[in-house]
């Protein structure tokens, strides 16, 4: 038994090597002048990408709900994130600790978000859920981009529709503004901060799954009965996962909102959510490394195709197809044991 | 392990294909778990230090904007249109005696892939920025150009914080001037006193003309009866839009967005048979070249514009623009092709040469464009304030007969 | 008057969301997948009809027909190549396939049609009806739409309460195992059942383009999302919930507008829907599936 | 003393009564067998004990405590546990975790103390584990300890439900249809098992069965249940000699 643990141990401490790995050889990169700065400007975003996808493997793996609406908790962690450091530009004068601090506050913000949502949408099942939770990230998205919200004499005023709705005085100055958004963000983000975050969110989900409480979720999520008949709290559990992915998934979005001088919702529409959905699916649900995996490799592939021009996204979805047929069709998957099989026997007898 | 297995194969196809791109001389290397480390590695000598180093012969000019995706038609316009105008620079000696090379990448309309676009021109030892062609992803690339000190001219980004770097100079109204202007044009003409007003409260670009349009207007002595969103999720039906203006009794109809959507709207009100004072902005100006689309729902169209393709010192612009891309061009079009003369102006100005790096050649930028006087597409005389702002006059023109005439 | 003229104008715009909903629901029955490249079938089914009708000048109706033939063969194509190897796979990967499709599909048109708007000229060529002395106006596309969905919605029906091959795709829809053992063509069923869905793609595209006339790569995306809202609205799987989720939705979208916030109806519009789920977890008509214990 | 004490429990699922006015009397340590023919009403009565269904009417005394209409998981609490006639395990999860998983609200410790992995963890952890362990061993089953779920046996996955229910703790077991789907082999060693675990954890269990052998073999006492009303209650030979079950289970 405890040789199955160390390998869970190993299995584990292999994952946080593997992106400890990343940031050395990165560094080591830099340091020798081998980066273009078409790679170093991806690096946040892919620790983005990876977190966010880690975070939903934990709903869509773990837990087993598909949820359509995980940029919806990225979208509001941006802008809380965000909006705290803009108005504290004052008050706090270092950019790093308004940083942190707006980490933690987007991590609450949509945790608060995932478990208001969270408790009337998780009763639904399946594909339910799933229109259910695109409806509200839409929903978000669609309020953030009327909201106005502004600062005047230490007073907060926040308005619908149009700016003069805020009734600013002379001195006042407007923080969220509408279809706008929010411009400006300090850029605070860094890589070595991107994958302090991965490192975080692992450590999170990997010490969740592996514990009293990843097992009561996974068991729920293998049979819902039989784990209430063993005296599981299903909602709470339920919510446990899905508030812990919202909050995952707001920290990644103040990461993005402090990336880029401008932050909008239009961003984080369904389609923001099927591509971190597209990351987790084909790195395997369930399977934490292969979600980051995927997310590096689909970040960087349409990247890296630009010299592609106007044939860069056909060949993405190409591939994206014919990844998906390779890895789930059950033909394709028995194919490749033969293969596999031929392939060992073959050794076996050469080593004979 | 069979998903790694996925995975490489993913790697491997991302790697050959980058090489058969030709952008990167990659050779094909599997690495399953980082593509790119991979790519890192065969990137010898473009990197951060030959940065510094450019090839001295020729000016390297890049372009970002929407080349797919929803807002593709505009990027593309710009696209093609700075292509078409270095090609005549070009043909004509140069700038400043130096030929000019020129690369376009799409950011899809979005700040994130606006970033890695710039990035990739960088790479590419990009010394001017022309781009980016929408407002949030140019405010995004902006933060970084200023970071660079790299020399950036938008287009057609509109919105006030576009410029707010002291390296960014734009070719179009901003946003506020366009709403302000056109509620003084509208009551300086007499235009009509009420007025309704349908806006994309999901584009910044709708609502940031509306928010300086409201109070000009209401200043004016103009009656603002209704007020109608649309969202881009629901750009189609319009109806409930224009019934509720031509409830209100509304006199002219405001149309502060771009003529994709307008082009619909105009059909709708004629099937309503609403028919007031329909009054647009620059993103109406192109209304006219939409494929297929009945001219005659655009007959009195108002618009506030600086361009127009019907007019005679664009002709040779718009014959060699529709020569080239079978396409006619839109104000976004002649914003850029402006944008490479002024570029090309001020290079002259300030006798920059391809030789020098990207910091100076920014400062000098800076400076000569304050100099420069151009007699553009969209503007005669137009010169530039230090903040980067065009000063040229907003023209009104009027459909009639199917052609800008402007007023 | 207005609030008669908003509705009209919900039923027409609910109209186009249940045709599409229709085939979305009934590919969700049979092959239990959600088919996110629906809405791509649409587009596809807009620009045949707009190649024949504005490029070639040909007549509106063999626009729609070339448009049904287009999308038949398109449905099926796609069926056969990317999602039958996957039959038996976790029907997520199904899901993630259709959206490499959806994407496959838009860059496809976006290379030969070019991402510049088109103005689709309307397929139908008749005056508006006036009622009410005029106060009131009907457009001949929004009457022609509604009667579309109409006999769609009977055609359908009937095609699967009264043939064979529809009472196949009930069998398949209901237990495909079973269905097997019947000596039913699965395949063969679930074929057709995309062919019919794409078919319907078709007509919906060529009419919502008539209605909202414009046609650019990515105009199938928006209502495919609305529809597959109306088809779970109505009970996923069901056909008159579809027809019944569309409408719906439509009218929720226009009154919404009309009546409480223009910039906020998108988000009144997945409100209902949300607290409708909450109150009936399956839809309006949708089947209850208790599990038994 | 009785451990299980059910007075007049009834439901109805739109007119049909599907149990009416049950009652039963289980002592402790007492091995009981419910019986019926099909559509009885049997696994309603399990699921109304459970609390998966709530009763129209009835009491439910667990050990001095009415439990009736209450929800699952207090129920759970209180101390029945059960097993199901098609097998629900946790698929996807190892042979141990399923177990340790029936252990969940015996061996606690908060979410924190497992996220930052506090010595309480390990702790806890480790009872579990061995705890785990020790029921696996209980039916033979401890090599089979990483395997998935899913890939074991049937009559294997039949034993892993069973110690998963007895891994919380129950005063009372409800085993529906252990020996479904099992050869005449299988249902001997099953047949001991059972009597094994009364025996070792001073159980008592309630079981639905259909093969009359194991009934006979192994249970004490019995309840026939016919159209969801008692038909007869008793010792197991008095109850299989009644005429009127003979009736019931051959017909007329």
């Amino acid at each position: 038994m405890n040789s199955v643990k160390r390998k869970k141990l190993i299995d584990n401490l292999f994952t946080y090597g593997l992106v400890v790995f990343c940031w050395i050889a990165v560094q080591a990169l830099s340091a020798t002048g081998h980066m273009t700065n078409q790679i170093n400007g991806l690096l946040v975003p892919i620790c983005m990408y990876v977190i966010l996808a880690v975070s939903l493997n934990l709903t869509v793996g773990i837990s087993g709900e598909l949820s359509l609406g995980h940029a919806g908790f990225m979208c509001v962690g941006a802008f809380s994130g965000s909006f705290f450091t803009k108005l504290m530009a004052e008050a706090i004068p270092s950019l790093q600790a308004r940083f942190i601090i707006a980490l933690v506050i987007g991590a609450l913000t949509a945790a608060f978000f995932g478990v208001i949502i969270g408790i009337p949408v998780l009763r639904l099942r399946g594909d339910y859920l799933a229109i259910v939770t695109l409806a509200f990230g839409e929903i978000i998205k669609n309020v953030m981009n009327v909201i106005y919200v502004g600062v005047d004499n230490g007073m907060l005023r926040i308005a619908m529709e149009k700016k003069a709705n805020l009734n600013l005085s002379e001195n006042g100055r407007v923080i969220i503004e509408g279809a706008m958004g929010i411009t400006k963000t300090p850029k605070a983000s860094t890589f070595t901060i991107g994958i302090v975050l991965v490192l975080i969110t692992l450590f999170i989900v990997q010490n969740l799954i592996n514990s009293r409480t990843g097992r009561a979720i996974m068991a729920i999520r293998d049979n819902r009965i039989a784990a209430e008949s063993v005296g599981l709290n299903i909602t709470k559990y339920k919510l446990l996962a899905f508030s812990v992915s919202a909050s995952l998934a707001g920290m990644a979005g103040v990461l993005y909102s402090h990336n880029l001088a401008s932050l909008a919702a239009e961003k984080f529409d369904y389609n923001m959510s099927i591509l971190i959905l597209v990351y987790v699916v084909l790195g395997g649900i369930g399977n934490i490394r292969g979600s980051i995996i995927s997310a590096i490799v689909l970040t960087l592939l349409p990247e890296l195709l630009r010299g592609m021009n106007n044939y860069r996204m056909l060949i993405y979805a190409i591939v994206l197809i014919i990844m998906m047929i390779a890895n789930s069709a059950p033909s394709a998957i028995a194919a490749r044991e033969r293969l596999l099989e031929k392939f060992q026997r073959k050794n076996t007898k050469e080593a004979a | 392990m069979k998903k790694l297995i996925g995975l490489s194969m993913a790697a491997v196809l991302a790697a050959s294909l980058t090489a058969c791109g030709g952008s990167n001389t990659a050779e094909t290397t599997a690495a399953t778990t980082d593509a790119a480390v991979a790519q890192e590695e065969n990137e010898d000598g473009t990197g951060e230090s030959a940065e510094e180093a450019p090839s001295g012969e020729t000016f390297k000019i890049g372009m970002i904007g929407p080349l797919t995706g929803d807002a593709a038609t505009y990027g593309l316009g710009v696209r093609n249109a700075v292509e078409l105008a270095i090609k005549e620079v070009n043909e004509a000696g140069g700038m400043n005696g130096y030929q000019v090379e020129y690369k376009p990448e799409d950011d899809e309309h979005d700040p994130e892939k606006a970033i890695n676009a710039y990035n990739a021109l960088k790479d590419w030892n990009m010394q001017i920025l022309i781009g980016a062609v929408t407002s949030k992803p140019c405010i995004a690339v902006s933060a970084e150009s200023a970071a660079d000190n790299l020399f950036q001219i938008t287009p057609s980004g509109s919105a006030v914080e576009c410029i707010a770097e002291p390296n960014v100079f734009r070719v179009c109204f901003s946003d506020p001037d366009q709403g302000k202007a056109s509620a003084q044009y509208i009551a300086e003409n007499k235009l009509a006193t009420k007025i309704g007003v349908i806006y994309d409260s999901s584009t910044e670009y709708s609502t940031g003309i509306l928010e300086s349009f409201r109070p000009e207007a209401e200043a004016q002595g103009l009656e603002i009866v209704a007020e109608e969103a649309f969202t881009a999720n629901n750009a189609t039906d319009f109806s409930v839009q224009i019934d509720n203006c031509k409830e209100a009794g509304a006199e002219l109809l405001f149309m502060p967005f771009y003529y994709t959507e307008a082009s619909t709207v105009l059909k709708q009100c004629a099937d309503k048979e609403f028919a007031p004072i329909f009054f647009g902005v620059d993103g109406m100006d192109g209304i006219l070249s939409v494929k297929n689309f009945d001219t005659s729902l655009a007959e009195g169209v108002m618009l506030l514009t600086p361009f127009s393709a019907d007019e005679a010192g664009s002709q040779a612009f718009v014959e060699a623009y529709k020569a080239a891309y079978s396409d006619t061009p839109n104000q976004f079009a002649a914003d850029a092709y402006d944008a490479v003369y002024a570029v090309k102006a001020a290079i002259e100005q300030g006798n920059i040469t391809p030789d020098m790096s990207v910091s100076d050649i920014c400062e000098a930028m800076k400076v000569a464009m304050t100099e420069i006087t151009i007699d553009g597409l969209t503007g005669s005389q137009m010169t530039w304030t230090e903040a980067g702002e065009p000063n040229k006059e907003p023209k009104a023109a009027k459909i009639e007969n199917g052609a800008y005439v402007m007023q | 008057m207005s609030f008669l003229s908003c509705l009209i104008s919900g039923i027409s715009l609910g109209s186009i969301y249940a045709i599409i909903a229709l085939g979305y629901t009934m590919v969700y029955g049979i092959a239990k997948m959600l088919n996110f490249a629906h809405g791509d079938i649409i587009m596809v089914g807009a620009f045949a009809a707009y190649t024949i009708v504005s490029t070639l000048g040909m007549p509106p109706i063999l626009g729609v027909i070339v448009a049904v033939a287009v999308c038949t063969l398109l449905g099926v194509t796609v069926e056969r190549i990317a999602y039958k190897p996957l039959r038996g796979a976790s029907s997520l990967a199904v899901l993630i396939t259709a959206i490499g499709v959806s994407y496959l599909l838009q860059n496809l048109a976006l290379l030969i049609f070019s991402a510049n708007p088109q103005k689709f000229q309307s397929v139908v060529n008749l005056p508006a009806l006036k009622l009410a002395g005029g106060e009131l106006s009907v457009s001949a596309v929004t009457i022609i739409t509604v009667v579309t969905c109409l006999v769609v919605m009977f055609c359908l029906t009937s095609f699967i309460n009264k043939t064979k091959k529809g009472q196949a795709m009930l069998a398949v829809s209901e237990d495909r195992g079973a269905a097997t053992l019947m000596g039913i063509n699965v395949n063969g069923t679930i074929a057709l059942t995309f062919a019919i869905g794409s078919a319907l793609a078709a007509i919906a595209g060529v009419l919502y383009c008539s209605a909202y006339d414009t046609l650019t790569p990515y105009i199938g995306s928006m209502p495919g999302i609305k529809a597959f809202t109306a088809a779970v609205f109505g009970g996923i799987g069901s056909i008159p919930g579809a027809f019944i989720g569309g409408i719906i939705l439509g009218i929720i979208e226009q009154l919404a507008k009309k009546y409480i916030s223009s910039q906020l109806a998108d988000a009144i519009v997945f409100a209902v829907l949300i607290i409708v789920l909450l109150v009936r977890p399956s839809g309006i008509l949708g089947k209850k599936t208790n599990e038994k214990v | 003393m009785n451990i299980l004490e059910v007075n007049r429990l009834s439901i109805a699922f739109g007119g049909l009564k599907a149990v009416d006015n049950f009652n039963i009397e289980i002592k402790k340590g007492q091995l009981y067998g419910l019986i019926g023919p099909n559509g009885a009403g049997k696994t309603t009565v399990f699921n109304l004990l459970t609390g998966v269904y709530k009763p129209d009417a009835g009491i439910i005394m667990l050990d001095g405590v009415n439990v009736a209409g209450k929800r699952t998981i207090s129920i759970c609490q209180a101390g029945i546990a059960r097993t199901f006639q098609n097998i629900r395990l946790f698929t996807e999860m190892s042979v141990l975790d399923n177990v340790k998983v029936g252990l969940h609200n015996h061996h606690r410790y908060g979410i924190a103390t497992g996220l930052f992995r506090l010595p309480g963890y390990f702790r806890a952890e480790k009872e579990m584990d061995e705890r785990a362990m020790e029921l696996l061993k209980v039916f033979d089953m401890e090599q089979y300890f990483d395997y998935k779920a899913a890939n074991l046996p049937y009559g294997q996955q039949r034993k892993l439900e069973i110690a998963r229910a007895l891994a919380t703790e129950p005063k009372l077991l409800l085993l529906d249809e252990p020996a479904a789907g099992m050869n005449p082999n299988e249902t001997t060693e099953l047949m001991e098992m059972i009597r094994f675990v009364r025996d070792t954890f001073d159980m008592t269990i309630l079981l639905i069965e259909h093969d009359m052998k194991l009934v006979s073999g192994i249970c004490e006492a019995l309840t026939v249940l016919n159209f969801g009303q008692v038909l007869c209650q008793g010792e197991t030979a008095e109850v299989l000699n009644d005429p009127e079950v003979i009736k019931a289970y051959l017909g007329e």
